[in-house]
């Protein structure tokens, strides 16, 4: 069970984040928080006809929290608002231990379904997915800032 | 390593517990996490059960021979809560939720009648939230000062820093007996006489000492001093507030209600005296009667061989955690409390407690609500503390634990 | 007297009470002190129990899997309340110790955040101190102004006088569902609606209703509600306050420490989101668990046919009351909840008390926390109070009981 | 155990206090009160030589405690500061069930030992007894004042 939480993929990513940074405005910025762990990720995005150009985080957490929020940045690159709300309905299904269908597709993402026996940990792996739902909001009501 | 004899039979003590035997539902847990909560013995849970089952009846009012028994016991409470602390009566013992609101009751009430702008108030960079936001919130209100005492770099409070930070216009100074993270024991005697020279008055946090080693109100001479009965083998939802006299009798009420008053109408509100006036409502009463069982539970074996046996342990423990490569134990050594922050690798905390989860050892990881303390150290931290019902084996494991936490995350045994 | 048949076998649910049952040193109680505090059946105690042998942990903090089951008891447990109240979310539920705090910590956050200068409260004259005292301080402190609505010569609230009460300062309307000493059952929805007509907030006390009769927070539209587990078949130490979701949001926190907050700096203080912001420390775990206990009790039983039960016994004991020569009941006929004040010739309720008392016959004596109230009625009174495990018998048993009171005073008969 | 605590003399007493009123100043006043019952005596004395000349109470309460408070008017007025003290200590001692000696010589008082049996009454049948003892603190404090 534990190998399936920490794969190595899961720890790669924690060590060599992709997508770790901030973004220049204009942009999108999303504080995502869990208090219980203290986990923190903050997404940066920049939203442009309804498609992402281009997305960051930082912030500071465990490796499934962080890790997570590293194959986000991976994943929703390029996406309209439409896909990535499919994609984190994909992911959160995933961790929860109901994914349905392809999930393949999902790449280094599968990764994260170790969370699903890890109750505790599921708050860690969907913290990213949430905050970007979050900032997707930001990106509908205010599509002319970016 | 050699071997060590022990002052206290640790399996004997566990036998008084429940939550330490066999169960068919569940698996046994190496319980590493009672900086948080400590687990309760069969002599609390039996007495909150008898009271509720045989004894209940609301206190203080007039009536009947239950509601009469009821306040015997729950006055029975007090006494010994006074004994168990030393203080000088009954009166001086404010029942109140646990240390949280002890110091919220002192911050409003004493805060807000005595605090003048421009006053100064000292925390110590090592305090709990709990002993924290209440005077920074009063000084916010009261345009009033608060004033860091800073650690040392090992995680202890240098008593010369104290003297340079004491002004005439210091009025408290807010101290933590023991840390909940670093586990350094603070020489709270020394503050108090400190802060009694400089004109202040000195609050001792003693959440996390009364369960491990004897706490003397007369002996620290401290003004203020207060604790959780969940966090010394007692229930929830009760705690106690240690003041002196004179100044309960000067501290406006902190919640309004049955039971602090003698009489009212509407013109005129005569207050009860101490310690009804700070009681407003119905008090925690089954909750009193288990935290007396809890003192009870705590002075059979005495705090004497308590804390001689966790400093025993607490040795044992620093020597294991130092064969753990990478690892790095935060807080004085060798002399501290059972209470053990640190990192391993570059591993996050909540990563290394959830490795050790599955092996079933239950430690703590995040900022252990000291967020400041946090900063100063990096970041959160994992923990491990100790009780009179943990011995070598505990560590043991934890130790096994943590050479595999390194493992999952690929680092070399 | 004509035979009664009772929807509710009394005798069936006192079997699920260990106070009730035989015991070798103790001798059975006829209790009708349950407006003080009712007895708790042993699902409830167990419930506590259990959780201290086999699930303690403290809640909120990552960590280990005892600690996310605590977590998860606890909300648990808050999700029964608000389901219980027919709140609209969870978090619109915070827990205290109990009706007294819940008060307090309105009076003190909202009240200190929105009353001005001028502003007025209006308050009844049956209020229990603990809604009484807190509005009267706060008053003080913002030179508002504490308006008083008069109860009517039969002990009832008159609405058109509310609505001359009423202005454009008025801020809040605080009321009691049910008098804990006229046993009053006040219209407080229709109370709300011409609160809010006005512009006023609405609060009720709840701490008398919700044990007897189905209290839904959306078809009464409060903004504040409030009750004590103790009074309804759970510990003491809990207490739930139901607020609207808004208000909770722009209410600033009351007590401050551990686990209200998100982050903390020297500079910044983040607090965390309602209900959390309201919960400071640790919280009354093991209490909010024998809570939840004591609701679902309530529910298996159904409190419609709670009401019913006791209204047919209410009945009962008014009309067995009336017997009684030189009794004097306070409070309105026949329409009335389970409470009832009397006196009795010119004997001291002190003495009516003792008298019972020998005839383990438990009820209260005195001014029941409601000063004001007890002036205008003239003094003490003797309180009798039911709850749904009480009976005819008890009924009769009083009535002889008031018999012998008589004789011993030397009246007739 | 019902006979003996509320024996005829002490609904005597109740139902037609001796002593009871208020004196005109010069006086000494002292209250007091039983929150957990709410009885409430409030005793009025007239000290003079170190003997006291007067006594009245008012107040309101249950039985025991106004009947106490109106034996105590019979009792004391004439007694010197000493003797008061002295038969303030004896009443107590009754009440607790600790009565040693010749308790004849204290008259209708001795029908206050039925409280001996009622712990939560003793309080009662106390409270004019401590009020009287904290009155002559007062009167050995301010033996000039009367
Ligand atoms: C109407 C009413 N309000 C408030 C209270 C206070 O409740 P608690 O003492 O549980 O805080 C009571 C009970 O005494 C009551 O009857
Ligand atoms: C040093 C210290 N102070 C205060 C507290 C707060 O105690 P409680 O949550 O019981 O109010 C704690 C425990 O969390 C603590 O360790």
């Amino acid at each position: 069970m534990l190998d399936e939480l920490y794969q190595d993929i899961i720890l790669d990513h924690y060590r060599h984040p992709r997508g770790r940074g901030e973004l220049e405005p204009p942009k999108i910025t999303q504080e995502g928080f869990n208090p219980s762990c203290g986990d923190e990720v903050i997404l940066d995005l920049r939203v442009q006809d309804g498609r992402i150009q281009e997305v960051r985080f930082h912030g500071r957490g465990c490796s499934i929290s962080q890790a997570s929020a590293s194959m986000l940045t991976e994943a929703v690159k390029g996406k309209t608002l439409a896909e990535a709300r499919a994609l984190i309905q994909q992911v959160l299904a995933l961790v929860k231990g109901e994914a349905e269908g392809d999930i393949v597709t999902l790449g280094d993402i599968v990764a994260l379904a170790g969370v699903r026996n890890f109750p505790v940990r599921v708050k860690c792996a969907t913290l990213a997915w949430h905050t970007l739902e979050e900032a997707l909001k930001q990106a509908e009501t205010a599509p002319t800032t970016v | 390593m050699a071997t060590m004899t022990f002052s206290i039979d640790a399996g004997e003590i566990r036998g008084q517990f429940p939550f330490f035997q066999p169960h068919p539902e569940m698996r046994s847990v190496i319980y590493l996490d009672n900086a948080a909560t400590t687990q309760k013995p069969y002599a609390v849970i039996e007495a909150v059960s008898n009271f509720w089952a045989y004894h209940n009846a609301n206190v203080h009012r007039g009536g009947h021979g239950a509601g009469a028994k009821a306040s015997e016991l729950y006055e029975a409470a007090r006494e010994r809560v006074a004994k168990f602390l030393n203080a000088r009566e009954p009166a001086e013992i404010v029942f109140t939720r646990g240390t949280t609101e002890a110091i919220n009751l002192v911050a409003s009430s004493w805060g807000e009648a005595f605090i003048q702008p421009g006053d100064e108030i000292i925390v110590t960079e090592m305090e709990h939230h709990a002993n924290l936001l209440p005077w920074m919130r009063l000084a916010e209100k009261k345009n009033a000062k608060l004033v860091v005492w800073r650690i040392t770099e090992d995680g202890r409070l240098n008593l010369d820093d104290l003297r340079t930070l004491l002004t005439e216009r210091t009025r408290l100074v807010a101290v933590a007996h023991i840390s909940n993270v670093l586990g350094t024991i603070n020489p709270v005697a020394e503050i108090c006489r400190l802060a009694h020279a400089a004109g202040a008055l000195c609050l001792v946090d003693a959440a996390q000492s009364v369960a491990h080693m004897p706490v003397d109100v007369q002996a620290i001479d401290c003004d203020f001093l207060m604790f959780s009965g969940h966090k010394a083998y007692g229930p929830t939802g009760i705690g106690a507030l240690y003041a002196k006299r004179a100044l309960l009798e000067t501290m406006p009420p902190y919640q309004m209600g049955g039971g602090m008053v003698q009489t009212v109408s509407w013109e005129r509100v005569v207050l009860a005296p101490p310690p009804a006036k700070f009681e407003a409502g119905t008090p925690p009463i089954g909750e009193a009667i288990g935290l007396h069982a809890a003192l009870d539970f705590i002075d059979s074996i005495g705090r004497d061989a308590i804390e001689a046996y966790e400093h025993e342990l607490t040795q044992y423990a620093l020597e294991r955690l130092q064969e753990v490569p990478g690892l790095r134990l935060y807080g004085p050594v060798p002399d501290r409390a059972g209470i053990f922050a640190f990192t391993l690798e570059d591993i996050h905390p909540h990563d290394i407690a959830t490795v050790l989860d599955t092996r079933d050892i239950a430690i703590r990881s995040g900022l252990h609500c000291a967020h400041p303390l946090g900063e100063r150290l990096g970041g959160s931290t994992a923990r491990a503390s100790l009780a009179v019902y943990n011995d070598t084996a505990h560590i043991d494991a934890l130790i096994e634990g943590l050479h595999q936490v390194r493992k999952v995350f690929g680092y070399a045994g």
